[in-house]
């Protein structure tokens, strides 16, 4: 940390976050939408660790949110991924344009 | 004792040589270069005589000689099978992912390589001694799942996929009984640290080793299934079954590539067991011998119990195999959590009656609580 | 000792550059398998920034559970849902741009706070590693309710899984 | 796990009925076994109180408080004392046996055991509660609670006329009690500071005309429940339209929820209102004793005949807490407890007649004694203990109201004797009808009561023996505490 | 605490042997259950009988223990042998011996031979209980589990219509009395404030009446009597003893002749002191014993049933008694009490016997069974000989007493009143011996034979009690028993009169002849006699026709009752209910139709209202996912551009 400032790395996070919601609002199979919130969800478990280092926090808080985070990851992925699975043998597609019987 | 510390001596007489004459960061440099250059010349050698090891004994187990033409007793055959593999034609089918089939055999050995990283070999002669070694083990040994998903996925093939999925399927399975298996382990040494772990099992001649107690025994057995499924293994190796998928992940592999997956497999079963006698068997504690005899005795030892398994043991049916790893050892392996746990409560020889008593319990009632989910018998009725 | 630092310099940001160049093409490839491999290896990356924070734990876990678990199911699921042949459609929905325009918006906004704010740093525990034991003492002291709290949350979500996607019984 | 005894007897029912909830439907065998295992945990723990329980102490014992609602001043207030504790190890005892008799019952009935037994264990959680809170509010909601699942237990599993029977004891039941909740509400209202907590209400004066009113919405709750003459035609028809084990509950426990509110509530909150309507409620008393035993003896129904003798029984409690001295409270509440176990026993065995005649007709017996001759020795067992036999603990109880209320009246217990007298004529009759006499042939195979039955009526022969030898051991717990609230109402001890 | 005691065995052993016979007699014991039976009553005689030996020596023995707290007391559970408890138990232990001896010969292969032997002794176990009980409570449960017993063994044979029928009336006839007996007792409490025999003679002998009048004590004193009429089967409640005889014979004999019917009269005895603190209630003691006593011989002289002979004749010798307390005559009464237990044990057990033999019991089908049955035949004319009170058998020192009674007291029509049952008692009993055991066989299908020795044994001795048990109540010993009574309760006594002796003695001969020459001599006399005195025959062989009267009067009424309360509760207070019910409903019609045009009509018109607007705003339902995604994230850029205020 001593070696690069912190902006840098909150601008990587900040490009690594805008690269995973881009993904998120764009990608059309569900799985890359899955994917691209993971990289979200990394951007922010970065951010956790470097304030906690660079803050009067002590540094463990950081690190055990961004384990918090990585298991709540894996919840999200789970479960979506049933349904995903659930989805694809119901309907054979996993495209999420194609899933819109809830509109109008 | 003499020749113990004789690998320590020789690397640090050469470090201070280097000092001599180069600044200070070239002599870390050099430090970190004949760590490395000593595992990656150690692996592929391990691997190629772990071959020749199974042959030898595979040939012995089935009643014939096994390989004994190639140099004494058979010494050169790994070197002529390695020959073979570097001048044979290297096929790459039509519709495959061209890149990633590629890919998938280098990116397979270096986690495989990586994990000699935090084996303690001898008395001080561990390459980095991480503060997170036995998680970084097991972290790096996960990764191992990729490189299958990617051969058999850039394959384009049935059995390529179906291997990998079940390789995928059983890994992910296994990993986690392995990873609480070693939990007691932690508990008892107090760190992660893998030198550390086998320094705690000192004192006693150096026989303080943890699978002497309760629950290292058990997890020790625990551990040592996993780490055969882990590395696919028979009898677990439902991913490669010849029988039903051709050569699974690797059907469609020849030549080099096929034998970089071969080495990782090889170099995998070497490191599980190196990592199984580090946490339960001592690692180099022993007395009289220098300490990475005793090591390198352990660990071909169990080796030598893989291949020996391999040529005893049927395989298992799939829906079994995943059975067993979460109805018997996950269950089994959290309640060797707790045992260990109350071993760590209790005074000493209370706890040995406890603990030993709960261990042959849970065992017993998890045997019995699975035979009771077997699928009832199937009878099958020969054709006319 | 300086070109040791330097080279770790050099290092980190080489680490940023091949995550956020991995990163772009998880969102960018038309391949799921590929773009799911990229995110492998986005992932592999960060965990090295992670050793490079000097948070080794948090980088085990980071590769024990995205790469090792997470991605891994991903991969499964992928597998599962394509055909062998894999699929040629368009991977991209029609708000791309709007989609581009906001994120570009975003961006500039953050950054622009980012470069204004005067970050503290701290000496404290800078370069220090961080101790598995106190994450240990923390996660089973003050962030014990939040830790049970996961644990039933990853149970209820395994059971959940595992019924969604477990296929019905055809009586 | 001591320190909230009394929370875990109510709720371990519960977690057993969540425990049931989970199983899949066709583990029949699971679900039995829990739900039997835990009423007997329940009473396991129940027994647990024996030791910390003082018996010579008046007051309420093993307190349980915590704020529920504070805006209400509504509190969790658990507590035990020489009435209620009795009270709790009847209904765990009552619950056991009508688990086994479920066990057998509902078998034969066929299916839908889970919901069964859901229901049952959540019935079982709504009497403990009864009996132990002490929060009038909480009282009221547990005193709810157990018409629920009874309502469904006699709809579902009832005989043929078993929705009419379930819903108008559904309705009547609830009509009381909801007097019983303008009564409640009004005790709240009148009080200063406001609070439902029946050990500062009770220590509270109110004007006689308040009193008086309350009272009688009191009343009028645990008259239905009890119950008391005109209010009991409820009575017969759940009891004979509820499958076996209900009824036994019905009659065991449930009725004495009634007497119990008397004692609980009614008594110590409103001693002036007591005494004022003491007259009438003597009456009352005499009236359902005489009554209910001159219609017993009209009854061809077995079943309805024991509903009908629950009436004249549940009589002499009233006739007990009527008399409003010493001996009439502890005559009271041991008829509770014997009352309970008699007539617990007594349902079980038409319960074990039915299932294997399916009728239960009495014309139509005779001379069973020669078949079943365990049968009939229980069978002439109970209904002795019922008509008060000595030695048996139906005497003890009796005896001790009939004393109790001769201080008060000789008129009534004059006549209160005949009651007695008709018990043993009806009781007899019936015995004369279904055991002696020359056997009919339609039964010659019927066979003899088996293990499983005669494991649910043993233990209560048990303590009927038991009371009616030696009822001090049980008599010490009740004492001090009716005669602090004898005290509390001002009367002498 | 209780201080073991060897008096507490007394009643425990018979009742031991009752629970191990009823748990197990049927499966394990079988026909040895009599011998357990047999055994405890022994040992209950080995106990009682020294104990009975050292009070007849001046010994008093009492013991207690707390059983219940009552009021602010505590009533104590306990024995107390006194001389009249002394008495009784002499007598009832070695009557229930013999008879349970007996016994286990008459019951042999009854298919529920251990049942019966756990009956009996469950039976002495509670009339042991009674004789030493030390409280009215303890007393009156004795009492109860006796009139059980008695139930349980009139129903013996229950397969039989009659017998069913015999003991649930001899149940409720006996609880009808008990439960005004209960009532005395209540109210006897209510005036004294205690249940101890011990205290409430202490108490009456101070004159200390409690707080309540002499009128409370004296009704009390009528109600406990009630106890008396009901299990001693005094006039009105008398008709359940004959029915009573559709029990084995051994119960006829040990229960409705020896001990629980003269448990009533023990009643009177005990409660003698409240009698003598209430002397008004004397006269009615008297009158209902005369009655009984004159009617029941009455009627016994017409009854062919050689059981029902008996009964009728112990409901008679009852009524003596009754008669002799009422007079205050509490030695007399006692005295009899016992020598009857005995010579009338032994009739029964004769004609026991005899139904043994012959398989009959109706004594017109017998008939010179002398020869065929000489043990049985001279034990019971010895028997009837003591009954008919001829000297120097037991049953005319007794009888005499009671005479003297009554002549010194100064009652002289009780006086031939009673002499004229004497007469009437030797007239029955030696019709029955006359055409028992003599002249020719009258029923050829009969076929008699002797009994076995375990019956006739007990037989001889119970002959010995007959013969002797009279000489320490007569004048040959100065009265000592009465005297011995004295002691204890006060009462009055009278010195022989010849007189009386020589007609009592004139009376027993005098039936005795007049039986002989009727059913000896002149057979044809009896059927003269009876068309002659037509009315008195049929109202003889009738009982008074007071089964038909009660039945009539009494339990048809009560039955009935029972029906029209019931179709009162069914049709009225049901129908109320059911009323409410239905009407309620009709309220319920009522809002529906108020409900279904007018509630609902707002809330369609309101559903009308939403989906017109929904039609509007359904459009940015797209259904798309990532477009809501979207959505929201510009909110959210909209409002953090907003926040940091950069626009």
């Amino acid at each position: 940390m001593t070696l690069i400032p912190v902006e840098h790395v909150l601008i990587f996070s900040l490009l690594l976050f805008a690269i995973g919601l881009y993904g998120t609002l764009t990608r059309r199979n569900i799985i890359g939408i899955l994917i691209s919130i993971e990289l979200m969800l990394n951007a922010a478990n970065i951010n956790l660790v470097v304030f906690a280092k660079t803050t009067s926090l002590s540094p463990e808080t950081g690190q055990v949110f961004a384990v918090f985070v990585i298991a709540i990851a894996a919840v999200t992925v789970a479960v979506g991924l049933a349904i995903v699975l659930a989805l694809y043998r119901s309907r054979k597609t996993i495209f999420a344009d194609e899933v819109h019987l809830l509109k109008w | 004792m003499i020749f113990d510390p004789v690998f320590i001596r020789l690397k640090a007489l050469f470090l201070d040589l280097c000092a001599r004459f180069f600044p200070e960061w070239v002599v870390m440099l050099a430090s970190i270069v004949i760590s490395a250059v000593v595992i990656l010349v150690m692996g592929p050698v391990i691997m190629m005589y772990l071959t020749l090891l199974e042959r030898k004994l595979l040939g012995r187990i089935q009643n014939r000689y096994g390989p004994n033409r190639v140099g004494i007793w058979g010494l050169l055959q790994p070197v002529a099978d390695g020959i073979k593999m570097f001048i044979k034609e290297d096929i790459v089918p039509a519709h495959a992912d061209k890149i990633i089939h590629l890919l998938a055999p280098v990116v397979t050995v270096v986690p495989s390589l990586m994990v000699f990283l935090v084996v303690p070999f001898g008395n001080g002669m561990t390459a980095v001694n991480l503060n997170i070694g036995i998680l970084y083990f097991v972290a790096i040994s996960s990764i191992t799942t990729i490189p299958i998903f990617m051969g058999s996925w850039a394959s384009r093939n049935k059995f390529s996929v179906l291997g990998g999925m079940r390789a995928a399927a059983q890994m992910i399975s296994y990993e986690a009984p392995m990873t609480l298996a070693i939990v007691p382990v932690i508990m008892a040494s107090q760190t992660l640290a893998t030198a550390t772990i086998v320094e705690s099992q000192g004192g006693g001649f150096g026989m303080n080793w943890f699978i002497f107690t309760p629950w290292g025994l058990l997890g020790f057995i625990i551990y040592f299934f996993c780490a055969i499924a882990e590395c696919n293994r028979p009898p677990f190796d439902l991913p490669e079954a010849e029988s039903e998928l051709i050569a699974g992940f690797h059907t469609e592999y020849s030549g080099m590539k096929f034998a970089l997956f071969y080495m990782a497999e090889y170099m995998n079963a070497f490191t599980l067991s190196a990592i199984a006698v580090t946490l339960f068997l001592g690692g180099w504690q022993g007395p009289f011998l220098p300490s990475w005899i005793w090591f390198f005795g352990k660990t071909f030892l169990l080796v030598c119990v893989m291949i020996w398994f391999r040529g005893t043991f049927l395989r298992f049916r799939v829906d079994h195999l995943m059975g067993f790893a979460w109805k018997f050892l996950l269950p089994l392996s959290l309640i060797n959590i707790l045992i260990a746990g109350l071993w760590f409560l209790t005074p000493a020889i209370a706890a040995w009656a406890l603990t030993a008593g709960l261990v042959v319990a849970s065992f017993f009632v998890f045997v019995k609580l699975n035979k009771t989910f077997v699928p009832e018998k199937r009878t099958y009725v020969l054709a006319d | 000792m300086e070109i040791l630092t330097l080279a770790a310099k050099i290092g980190a940001y080489a680490l940023m550059t091949g995550v956020l160049l991995f990163a772009l093409g998880v969102v960018a490839l038309r391949n799921l398998f590929h773009s799911a491999l990229c995110l492998a290896a986005a992932l592999i990356g960060i965990a090295g920034l992670y050793l490079f924070f000097r948070a080794d734990f948090l980088a085990a876990v980071q590769i024990l559970l995205y790469v090792g678990a997470v991605m891994t199911v991903i991969i499964f699921a992928i597998m599962l849902t394509e055909h062998l042949s894999g699929k040629t459609t368009i991977q991209h929905n029609r708000q791309s741009l709007p989609a581009f325009l906001g994120i570009a918006a975003l961006v500039t906004v953050i950054a622009k706070v980012i470069l204004q704010t005067p970050w503290p740093v701290t000496q404290k525990a800078l370069g220090a590693h961080t101790s598995v034991e106190g994450i240990g003492t923390a996660l089973m002291t003050v962030y014990v309710f939040p830790f049970e709290v996961i644990s039933v949350v990853l149970i209820a979500a395994l059971i959940g899984a595992v019924i969604i996607a477990k296929r019905e019984n055809p009586s | 796990m001591t320190s909230h005894l009394l929370s875990w007897i109510t709720f371990t029912p519960l977690i057993g009925a969540f425990v049931l909830l989970c199983l899949p439907k066709r583990a029949h065998d699971w679900i039995r076994w829990i739900a039997l295992a835990t009423t007997a945990i329940t009473a396991g723990l129940v027994c647990l109180a024996f030791p910390l329980f003082r018996a010579s102490e008046s007051g309420f014992q093993l307190v349980e408080r915590a704020m529920w609602i504070p805006q209400f001043n509504i509190q969790y207030l658990l507590g035990m004392d020489g009435i209620s504790f009795p009270m709790v190890f009847l209904t765990a005892l009552i619950s056991i046996m009508a688990c086994l008799g479920s066990l057998a019952h509902i078998r034969v009935k066929g299916g839908r055991e889970k919901e069964y037994y859901f229901l049952f264990l959540l019935l079982e959680t709504g009497i403990m509660g009864t009996f132990l809170a002490l929060d009038l509010f909480l009282f009221y909601i547990f005193w709810e609670v157990v018409l629920v699942p009874m309502y469904f237990l006699i709809g579902i599993w009832g005989g043929p006329r078993k929705e009419y029977a379930a819903i108008k004891f559904f309705l009547y039941t609830l009509a009381g009690s909801l007097f019983m909740l303008l009564g409640i509400l009004a005790v709240y209202f009148g009080s200063e500071p406001r609070t439902f907590d029946m050990t500062l209400l009770a220590s509270m004066k109110y004007g006689l005309v308040f009193q008086k009113i309350v009272f009688l919405a009191f009343f009028l709750g645990f008259a239905i429940k009890v119950p008391i003459f005109p209010f009991h035609t409820w009575l017969p028809d759940a009891h004979v339209e509820a499958p076996t084990p209900i009824s036994v509950i019905l009659a065991g426990v449930l009725l004495k929820m009634g007497t119990y509110g008397f004692l609980r509530f009614s008594y110590p909150l409103f001693p002036d209102a007591a005494r004022w309507f003491q007259p009438a409620m003597g009456v009352l008393a005499v009236i359902g004793i005489i009554y209910g035993g001159f219609v017993a003896l009209a009854q061809t129904d077995f079943k309805k005949m024991v509903a009908y003798s629950s009436v004249s029984h549940m009589g002499f409690v009233l006739l007990g807490l009527a008399a409003m001295n010493a001996d009439g409270f502890r005559g009271a509440l041991l008829q509770m407890f014997s009352h309970g176990t008699i007539t617990g026993g007594l349902f079980l065995l038409v319960g074990v007649l039915y299932d294997r005649a399916h009728t239960r007709d009495l014309n139509d017996f005779g001379g069973l004694g020669e078949k079943m001759p365990v049968y009939a020795g229980i069978l002439i067992f109970f209904s002795l203990a019922s008509l008060g036999l000595p030695g048996l603990s139906g005497f003890v109880s009796e005896f001790l109201t009939l004393l109790g209320s001769f201080q008060y009246s000789k008129l009534m217990t004059g006549l209160a004797a005949i009651g007695i007298l008709l018990a043993a004529t009806y009781l007899l009759y019936m015995i004369q009808r279904i055991l002696l006499g020359k056997l009919n042939p339609k039964w010659s195979s019927l066979p003899d009561i088996n293990y499983l039955e005669l494991s649910t009526l043993v233990p209560l022969m048990i303590f009927i023996l038991g009371i009616g030898l030696y009822p001090k051991i049980i008599l010490d717990y009740m004492i001090p505490t009716l005669d602090g609230l004898l005290k509390t109402m001002g009367g002498a001890v | 605490m209780v201080t073991a005691d060897r008096i507490f065995l007394i009643p425990l052993l018979p009742f031991a042997a009752f629970v191990v016979n009823i748990l197990f007699g049927a499966r394990f014991l079988k026909h040895r259950a009599a011998w357990l039976s047999i055994l405890t009553s022994i040992a209950a005689c080995v106990i009682a009988l020294p104990v009975c030996f050292e009070v007849f020596g001046g010994a008093r023995f009492a013991n207690d223990f707390a059983w219940l707290r009552i009021n602010d007391g505590v009533l104590r559970f306990g024995y107390l042998v006194d001389p009249l408890s002394a008495s009784l138990l002499f007598m009832v232990v070695i009557v229930g011996t013999l008879i349970q001896i007996y016994a286990s010969g008459y019951m042999q292969g009854d298919p529920r031979y251990s049942r019966f032997f756990a009956y009996v002794s469950l039976f002495m176990s509670a009339m042991l209980t009674l004789v030493i009980s030390n409280n009215f409570i303890l007393f009156f449960m004795a009492w109860e589990i006796m009139g059980l017993c008695s139930y349980l063994l009139i129903g013996f044979y229950f397969q039989k219509e009659s017998a069913a029928k015999a003991c649930f009336k001899a149940f409720l006839t006996t609880r009808l009395g008990d439960v005004g007996f209960l009532i005395g007792v209540l109210m006897l409490f209510l005036a004294l404030g205690t249940f101890d025999f011990s205290e409430i003679n202490r108490a009456l002998a101070l004159g200390d009446h409690g707080a309540l009048p002499l009128s409370f004590l004296a009704t009390s004193a009528i109600f406990i009597f009630c106890g008396t009429i009901g299990k001693s089967a005094q006039f009105p409640l008398h008709v359940w003893l004959p029915d009573a005889m559709e029990g084995p014979t051994p119960v006829s004999a040990l229960i409705h002749a020896a001990t629980m019917v003269a448990a009533g009269v023990f009643l009177v005895a005990r409660s003698f002191t409240i009698f003598m603190a209430v002397p008004e209630t004397m006269p009615v003691v008297t009158t209902i014993g005369c009655i009984t006593a004159f009617m029941a011989a009455f009627i016994a002289l017409t009854q062919t049933d050689i059981k029902r002979i008996l009964a009728y004749s112990t409901i008679s010798q009852l009524g003596y008694m009754v008669t002799a307390l009422g007079m205050q005559g509490l030695g007399a009464g006692t005295f009899h009490l016992i020598t009857h237990a005995f010579f009338k044990a032994l009739l029964f057990l004769g004609a026991g016997s005899v139904i043994h033999g012959t398989h009959v019991q109706d004594i017109r089908q017998m008939g010179g069974l002398f020869k065929k049955m000489p043990h049985t035949a001279v034990t019971f004319i010895i028997a009837s000989l003591a009954l008919a009170g001829v000297p120097p058998l037991s049953g005319f020192w007794s009888k005499d007493e009671i005479l003297l009674t009554a002549f010194a007291s100064g009652h002289t029509l009780v006086f031939w009143i009673l002499l004229l049952t004497a007469f009437m008692t030797a007239f029955y009993m030696f019709r029955l011996v006359f055409i028992t055991f003599f002249g020719k066989a009258r029923d050829p299908h009969v076929h008699a034979h002797e009994s076995p020795a375990v019956m006739t044994l007990p037989l001889w001795g119970l002959v010995l009690g007959a013969v002797l048990l009279g000489i320490p109540g007569s004048p040959l010993m100065h009265h000592w028993f009465q005297q011995f009574l004295a002691h204890a309760i006060h009462h009055p006594e009278y010195h022989p009169s010849a007189f009386v002796m020589t007609c009592s003695v004139i009376a027993a001969v005098g039936g005795i002849t007049l039986a002989g020459i009727i059913y000896m001599k002149n057979t044809h006399w009896a059927e003269s006699i009876a068309k002659r005195f037509r009315p008195l025959y049929r109202l003889s062989f009738n009982k008074f026709y007071l089964d038909e009267i009660y039945s009539k009067f009494i339990i048809r009424p009560f039955t009935a009752l029972g029906e029209v309360l019931y179709r009162f509760d069914a049709k009225v207070i049901d129908g109320s209910v059911n009323g409410v019910g239905a009407g309620a409903m009709w309220l319920g019609a009522v809002k529906n139709w108020i409900d279904k045009y007018i509630v609902d009509g707002l809330v369609n018109f309101m559903g009308t209202l939403t989906c017109f607007l929904n039609s509007i705003v359904k459009r940015l339902q797209t259904g798309f996912v990532q477009n809501y995604l979207l959505i929201a994230f510009l909110g959210f850029l909209a409002f953090i551009i907003w926040e940091l205020k950069l626009v």
